[in-house]
């Protein structure tokens, strides 16, 4: 186990010395936005020195809409259906967290089945999110076989989403006060089966992926955080739990229906490239265990929709909340502050890539090589849409 | 780099000997999207009300609502209907969601593309599109809504306690269960079209959800001076067409106008209420002061005009007062609406009788104008047989007796004979004066002209309902205070030009049944007697109804009439809106001279 | 050292300062005429139709399901479509969804960066008519007004199945020649230069970029 | 003499044409190959040849300079250099090319020749992926070079000869005297530096497209770009042709050559599939480790054992 | 967590300390003593993890609330800590010292609010937008749909009817409410 973090050496916020381009030892090179070793529209701005990064500046906004501001001026039920697109990957996390933060503020109670059908949905979209992500990895290092099949599976799984919620992307499934549908028929079994082969294809993959000799000696000791860096720099997730921290807010502060399944939380030693892989590897396994789980156990009847006002002039009292749920990349939060009116006051999303991709990138770039930004990049599991929203 | 690192790798070459995963290259025909798929809209419209409600959610204004093409407005459809604009839509399926109507779904259908991005607008359900025929795709489950289906029950006195009593029976919304009901309404408007006043619903829900009551007695008095008397007995049109009811339970409207008027003290009215324009040193007439008088004298002394009312009864308000009952109307409402006008500085002069009292066209003379409504007070004969034994008797006389406080000798058993408001009013009145009461009415239940709540209460009031029953004699019975009644059963012969079923007397199946008094309520007439022949020569009138010109104006300039007297619906709603436009017409006509 | 495309008119190429005027061309683009003989065109559209190189710039949303699109569950490489990492070598440009002003600028370089015959995919809804950012103050509303676009595929997003359909139909259309974007951006570029500047506001880029 | 010389340039020309065309075809079966292991279908077999009819009928083309118009010019001359003097069909005097003595020497000598011409191309091109790529295809050449080179003497140590054509010769008259039973040890090492030649993973960083976009040619596009894919199947041929004569026996029919090249091709591809890339710094380091050591050990080995 | 609280409105004078689930409190900070509470949190509170900073504009009252969401891990309690500002002239102490990704946010603030931080790296570069020349887009008095109009062009041939309208004009012309 890590020691506990001390905060005063991880602060090194003093500025190296600076680069004289003009020296002619240092090459400037953009990475991005049209770059494909770049996960999603962002852009890195590398300063080389030979073959090594001696400086970072991550640049984002290319896709920037201006979430928080044009939700200001919708109502509460409209701006459901705009929150799934502020993290494309997975929007899941978005909709139950502002679904769950107005539920809080209008005092709505949702029904048990309801929770259990989004805690379905947002493992099922862990899952598929995890998926692309082992592609990505795998892609990143050059290794195109693996993405091949993972996408593929992850595909599967938006079949099972697409008949569910009626939509393979944006689902727009849970909604304040609960959800829109129930589970089709047969779909258990087809989701039983669908696990069963995206468990097998993962045993391929852990083979293949990670049990390999060029994988290992790319990832090892690439992008390494030292559990001291952890807090200062708010990193979650499971870069975090790589790095030891037992922190998974399924665990810590459950949510949903997490309080009656039956998981541990997965921790590595030392959070590098491949021991984050690791982790995002086992939590594969936990998701699948835990869809099991959650398909075994949700109750087949009952409302899945709390008793709503006309949505059309809903007025929320004044109030604020945080909420924060555990996806893919970790603390997901929605801090929602409302004014009475029939809009929100304010929304902020706290998108765990936020710092991962901006403070803890730039950071961890200082040092590597070129040939690893990609596959840094990926490592800490970045998306750009939920940086700038 | 242990050899195992080296090795295991080697085992992606299992899966080249398994079939690929790829499916085939014609993926829109092989895999339609899934049963519950959000894909293109469709809109069946038919069912559709184009009450706009998709246009209202929809955050993306991905919906116009436009006139299409043989598609006129007419009541409980605007005639409009949602035009989507694909360079917006994002699938939410939030407007099929909102649907009131249930008309608009999604299809599994998901390809479309082009050269021209002007193309991707369609008036779903109006244009051909490939998608038309699909069945399967989004639509709303059915436990699931966005706004609550159901209505807030009115709390209504138990049958047992209501019958004992001329107690009203509806005992109002409480504030939290008004605003509840107020937020069922999706501000749609298509009830104001239908209503015959035009009343402006949505604001004035609005207002009470806003706990705004003042300005919501503003907005009903804009069309309505007598909201409190309309949010209890009003025959509430509105309501058919509220497309919240299309697959619910309409919005309480009726309920919720009580609610506003009682939220207010009169005191307050005239503090609230718009005030009397300056003086137009105009003179108006106005015959009777029944809804549509009181109505006109209403707006008519709002524009500053002199009006006097003249009523032949001791009191105001016609038949809300003399033909409803007060456990559906207490005075004490009626009187807050008519106190009101009054206080406006509208005399009335009651126990005068045009024709007796004062001589028609001396009232065409001495006014600038005159507004008739006399409203229907003959009631109609049943045409049979012993229709003048004294134990048969006129249901407006019974609740005009009761409405004076006086006793109506009805018995212990009565037949009421008709399906209208007035028969069940005499009903449940006959069951307050402790009657066993029989209603006998020649149609089925479902085709009796009153309200579903009025035949439902009479029901649970105890009133017996026998249908199919078509009277045929009146006889003397073994007792002079008795009177027997003979009728016959009926059967409903469908009419082949698909009107209404006819019944049909069986001769074969009589009956003879006893009763301390019947009752007939089949409808009234009007008494025009007071018009003399020379000028009602000049009018059009058919079946004893004024047919006015616009305005409510008679082809005499000055004349102008309304109320029941001068419509076919012959309710309090519509007398009210005919007064509210003769004044109108009356104001425009002394403003610029101009007819209808 | 610059071989110059035209030299009737120059470009201002303002915003950039003195050392990197230098760097780019003043000259504007060209229009290019199909090959003279019929047949030769044609066979030169059936083999661009065939070989459709995808520029890999996910510049929103859209860019979720081309991974889909390029994986084995739809594999586009069946149909000839690949994807190509730099704009030099691309043929087709997929604008996926909505793009920021910041997105925009990158686009334009891009597309001006790519070799004619090109053609511009617009994905989804938003490039449309703004999609549901329709009133975010960050994105373009209407990509045509910058950039010509051959196929529009509406959706949110669209599916991937939609995708092959899409390129199906694009190869249709490169066969028959109807695809002249990249020449209505050269007849048309003033028109084009002066939406773009009108909505990015930091023009600190050559006007045109070849 | 005269005549000889226009039929040897004649077929020659044949031979190039057959070469790159088998080239192209194998490349499109290879890549199917692949595919199949990923669980897709692949491309069409005609897909290679299409995109050089694409790249080639692109309307504009900017140039960066006069190297940028020669890179892609030098290139395929290495490509047609090295072919030229490599037999293709053992025993036919059509398709020997200008093959004689010495001709090994020259072949090295072109198979360096291209990259060069690229580099300075790319270099021209002005774009820094370029300039990165080919710093990285040069230095890994560099390094794989030497374990082929190594093998290379050790079968020239081996068969006393200079001449391709002779070291087929000598390897004739069934499968035990090849050189990969004759001198295992050799045909390891060389095969390890074919890993590196064909620049597939783990040895593709230097076109790496999730780090540099593409490499070397990130710039090259339309006519330029067909000259390079067009070498890419040429040269990709030709070396398996040089390993195919060199260790396997050499091919005395069209049949033999297709199906041993195809076989020496699967070697780097099943490698390929199953790793990812190496880091530049790594593979340098791979190819100074165990193919060198191996290199060494071929020639050790045939100074003892196989040399009197 | 009741006595934490209790000093921190002794010694920092913080108001308005609410409960707003079990687990979140909110309070309200002076702006000179933000600093110090923040480290004092950070430091002997366990409130190491700053789960993000942001800011609320109260365009009514003219100030912009700042909010420091802290968590404390041991606990599971999480800290709301507001900060109000003057509207004019934004200006705040920056934290990037406290929390190494402070510095992100507060270049985000800097951007989309305008309120600046002095001494906070890099917080004059271009965060999400480029070339901005309007106020700040996150203040309220921003109107963007009047900016998109005003920027950017939509396709023509759209528009609607209101149905309350249109049957008004159709079936009631001259009646309802006089208007």
């Amino acid at each position: 186990m890590p020691q506990p973090p001390t905060h005063s050496s991880s602060l090194d916020m003093a500025q190296p010395e600076p680069i004289d381009l003009s020296s002619g030892k240092y090459v400037k090179l953009w990475q991005g936005p049209q770059h494909p070793g770049i996960t999603g529209n962002m852009s890195l701005e590398l300063t080389l020195c030979g073959d090594e990064i001696v400086e970072c500046k991550t640049h984002v906004g290319y896709l920037h809409r201006g979430f928080e501001k044009f939700m200001e001026r919708r109502t509460y039920i409209q701006n459901f259906t705009v929150v799934c697109r502020i993290a494309v990957p997975e929007p899941t996390f978005n909709e139950y967290l502002y679904s769950a933060a107005i539920e809080e503020l209008a005092g709505i109670e949702v029904p048990e089945r309801a929770n259990w059908l989004r805690a379905l949905n947002l493992e099922m979209m862990r899952l598929a999110s995890f998926l692309m992500w082992t592609g990505g990895m795998s892609g990143a290092f050059g290794l195109y076989t693996v993405p091949n099949w993972t996408l593929t599976y992850r595909d599967y799984i938006l079949d099972l989403f697409e008949e569910l919620t009626g939509a393979r992307i944006y689902h727009m499934y849970i909604v304040p006060g609960g959800v829109r549908n129930v589970l089709p028929d047969g779909w258990k079994a087809r989701a039983l089966e669908i696990l069963k082969g995206t468990e097998k294809m993962m045993r391929e993959v852990d083979r293949v992926m990670m049990n390999n000799a060029v994988f290992k000696a790319r990832s090892k000791g690439l992008g390494l955080i030292p559990p001291d860096m952890v807090d200062p720099y708010g990193i979650v997730g499971p870069n975090a739990r790589a790095a030891g921290f037992k922190r998974d807010l399924r665990k810590d502060e459950p949510y949903l229906v997490y309080d009656q399944l039956d998981f541990e939380v997965v921790t590595a030693t030392a959070s590098d490239a491949y021991e984050r892989a690791w982790v995002r590897q086992q939590e594969i396994f936990q998701c699948i265990n835990l869809i099991r789980q959650m398909l075994e156990r949700m109750p087949d009847s009952g409302p899945f929709q709390a008793q709503m006002p006309n949505v059309l002039h809903w007025k929320i009292p004044p109030g604020e909340t945080y909420l924060k749920a555990e996806c893919t990349r970790g603390e997901y939060g929605y801090y929602v502050v409302t004014d009475g009116s029939e809009y929100v006051r304010r929304v902020h999303v706290r998108g765990p890539s936020y710092t991962h991709a901006i403070a803890v990138m730039e950071r961890l770039a200082v040092g590597t090589n070129i040939a690893d930004i990609a596959g840094l990049m990926v490592s800490l599991h970045t998306y750009p849409p939920e940086i700038e929203r | 780099m242990s050899l195992k690192d080296l090795i295991s790798p080697f085992f992606v070459w299992q899966r080249a000997f398994e079939k690929p995963y790829t499916v085939g290259l014609k993926p829109i025909v092989e895999r339609p999207g899934a049963p519950a798929y959000r894909g293109f809209h469709i809109n069946m419209s038919d069912d559709c009300v184009g009450c706009g409600s998709c246009f209202t959610i929809c955050q993306n204004h991905a919906i116009d609502m436009v006139k299409v093409d043989g598609l006129e407005a007419h009541g409980g459809d605007s005639g409009l209907r949602p035009r989507f604009d694909y360079g917006r839509c994002c699938w939410c399926g939030l407007c099929v969601d909102i649907c009131t109507a249930g008309s608009l779904r999604m299809t599994n259908e998901y390809a479309w593309f082009t050269t021209n991005p002007d193309d991707f607008r369609f008036v779903a359900g109006m244009e051909n599109k490939s998608w038309d025929g699909r069945t399967g795709g989004y639509h709303r489950h059915p436990d699931y809504h966005l706004f609550p289906p159901k209505r807030i029950e009115m709390e209504m006195l138990a049958p047992e306690e209501s019958v004992a009593s001329f107690t009203e029976v509806a005992k109002g919304y409480t504030e939290e269960q008004a605003k509840l009901e107020a937020d069922r309404c999706v501000e749609c408007g298509i009830c104001v079209a239908t209503c015959p006043a035009h009343m402006d619903v949505p604001d004035y829900i609005h207002s009470i959800r806003d706990g705004d009551y003042e300005k919501g007695l503003q907005l009903m008095y804009r069309t309505n001076p007598f909201p409190a008397t309309c949010g209890r007995i009003c025959t509430r049109r509105c309501e058919s067409v509220c497309p919240v009811g299309i697959q619910g339970e309409p919005v309480a409207i009726r309920w919720l106008k009580r609610f506003i008027v009682d939220q207010v003290a009169e005191a307050d009215y005239a503090r609230i209420l718009p005030n009397v324009e300056a003086d137009t040193g105009k003179r108006i007439a106005i015959v009777g002061a029944g809804p549509g008088g009181l109505s006109a004298a209403y707006y008519l002394r709002l524009k500053g005009h002199a009006v006097e009312v003249f009523e032949s009864q001791a009191q105001a308000g016609g038949m809300l007062r003399y033909g409803v009952p007060s456990y559906r109307l207490p005075d004490p409402a009626l009187d807050k609406d008519i106190e009101h006008i009054r206080s406006l500085g509208v005399e009335i002069h009651f126990n005068h009788s045009i024709g007796r009292d004062t001589a028609f066209s001396d009232l065409l003379d001495n006014y600038d104008a005159v507004f008739v409504s006399t409203g229907l007070n003959v009631p109609s004969q049943m045409r049979i047989q012993g229709e003048d034994h004294p134990r048969v008797m006129d249901g407006l006389k019974l609740l005009d007796d009761v409405a004076n406080g006086k006793d109506p000798q009805i018995g212990t058993s009565v037949a009421v004979i008709g399906g209208g408001n007035v028969a069940m009013d005499a009903a449940r009145v006959s069951r307050r004066l402790g009657a066993e009461v029989t209603v006998l009415y020649r149609r089925r239940i479902e085709d009796m002209p009153a309200d579903t709540e009025e035949i439902h209460e009479a029901q649970a009031e105890g009133c017996i309902f026998v249908t199919q029953a078509i009277p045929v004699e009146a006889l003397n019975a073994a007792q002079s205070d008795q009177v027997t009644l003979k009728w016959g059963e009926a059967e409903m012969l469908q009419d082949p030009k698909g009107g209404r079923p006819r019944p049909v007397l069986q001769e074969e199946r009589m009956h003879l049944d006893t009763f301390d008094t019947v009752v007939s309520a089949i409808g009234q007439g009007s008494n025009l007697d007071y018009i003399p022949t020379e000028i009602s020569d000049q009018l059009q009138i058919k079946w004893g109804k004024f047919i006015p010109g616009d305005y409510q104006q008679m082809v005499l300039n000055k004349l102008f009439v309304g109320g029941d007297v001068a419509n076919a619906t012959a309710d309090a709603i519509s007398a009210i809106e005919d007064g509210h436009h003769a004044a109108r017409g009356i104001h425009r006509f002394l403003d610029t001279g101009q007819r209808g | 050292m610059i071989k110059s495309l035209s030299t009737d008119a120059t470009l201002a190429n303002a915003g950039l300062s003195a050392e990197e005027q230098d760097l780019f061309s003043n000259a504007r683009p060209t229009a290019y005429e199909p090959y003279s003989i019929k047949a030769v065109e044609d066979f030169a559209n059936w083999c661009r139709a065939n070989s459709l190189w995808i520029l890999a710039f996910g510049t929103g949303c859209g860019a979720i399901e081309l991974r889909p699109l390029m994986t084995a569950r739809f594999d586009a490489n069946r149909i000839g479509v690949a994807g190509r990492p730099t704009p030099r070598q691309a043929s087709v440009f997929i604008i996926g969804g909505y793009s920021s002003v910041k997105t925009l600028k990158r686009i334009v370089r891009s597309y001006e960066q790519m070799q004619g015959p090109k053609f511009v995919i617009a994905l989804g809804i938003c490039p449309v008519n703004g999609g549901m950012y329709w009133d975010s103050y960050n994105t373009i509303k209407r990509l045509d007004q910058y950039i010509p676009v051959d196929l529009y595929i509406t959706g949110c997003m669209p599916r991937p199945e939609v995708l092959v359909a899409g390129a199906l139909e694009l190869k249709k259309m490169i066969k028959e020649g109807r695809c002249d974007g990249a020449n209505r951006y050269v007849e048309n570029f003033d028109w084009y230069k002066a939406n773009q500047k009108k909505v990015i506001k930091k023009w600190d880029m050559p006007d045109y970029n070849w | 003499m005269d005549i000889d010389w226009f039929q040897k340039i004649g077929n020659f020309g044949l031979t190039l044409l057959i070469v790159t065309v088998y080239g192209l075809f194998m490349g499109a079966f290879i890549e199917r190959i692949i595919a199949k292991v990923q669980g897709r279908v692949g491309i069409p077999y005609t897909q290679p040849i299409i995109n050089i009819l694409q790249t080639l009928t692109r309307r504009t083309a900017i140039s960066h300079g006069i190297m940028f118009y020669l890179g892609p010019v030098f290139r395929i001359a290495g490509g047609v250099g090295t072919l030229a003097f490599v037999p293709v069909i053992f025993g036919s005097e059509t398709f020997s090319n200008f093959s004689g003595a010495g001709d090994l020497m020259l072949v090295i000598y072109f198979m360096f020749f291209g990259q060069l011409g690229m580099a300075l191309g790319a270099g021209e091109s002005g774009h820094p992926y370029a300039a990165i790529g080919i710093a990285r295809g040069l230095s890994q050449m560099t390094a794989y070079e030497v374990p082929f080179a190594l093998s290379v003497i050790a079968i020239v140590l081996q068969y006393d000869t200079l001449s391709i054509t002779e070291i087929v010769a000598a390897q004739q008259g069934g499968w035990q005297h090849w050189t990969l039973f004759t001198n295992p040890i050799a045909v390891a090492a060389a095969m390890l530096a074919f890993l590196g030649m064909t620049g597939y993973s783990p040895f593709d960083i230097f076109l790496a497209p999730q780090e540099i976009p593409i490499g070397p040619p990130t710039e090259f596009h339309s006519a330029y770009l067909s000259l390079l894919q067009t070498n890419r199947a040429l040269f990709g041929a030709t070396k398996l042709v040089l390993f195919m004569n060199l260790f396997f026996g050499g091919a005395t029919g069209w049949v033999e050559l297709a199906i041993k090249t195809w076989a020496i091709y699967m070697v780097a591809i099943a490698v390929g599939v199953a790793f990812p890339r190496f880091r530049i710094d790594q593979s340098i380091r791979f190819f100074f480790k165990i193919p060198t050591l191996i290199g060494i050990a071929s020639i050790v080995y045939v100074q003892m054992a196989l040399v009197r | 967590m009741n006595s934490m609280l209790e000093r921190l409105s002794k010694e920092f004078r913080v108001t308005d300390i609410t409960e707003r689930h079990p687990g979140l409190t909110t309070l309200t900070a002076d702006k000179d003593v933000a600093e110090t509470l923040l480290r004092e949190l950070r430091d002997r509170e366990g409130y190491t993890h700053l789960n993000f900073m942001t800011a609320i504009d109260y365009i009514e009252r003219g100030v912009f609330t700042l909010v420091y969401m802290l968590h404390n891990y041991a606990t599971k309690s999480t800290l709301s800590v507001h900060v109000n500002i003057d509207r004019v002239n934004a200006e705040m102490t920056s934290i990037h010292t406290l929390w190494a990704q402070a510095w992100t946010y507060q270049r985000e603030l800097r951007e989309l609010w305008g309120i600046n931080f002095p001494g906070s790296p890099r917080v004059e570069e271009d965060f999400c937008l480029e070339g901005w020349e309007e106020i700040p887009p996150m203040r309220r008095e921003f109107d963007t749909v009047e900016y998109c109009e005003r920027t950017f062009t939509s396709r023509e041939g759209r528009g609607t009817v209101n149905p309350r309208e249109h049957m008004a004009e159709i079936i009631f012309p001259n009646r309802g409410g006089d208007k």
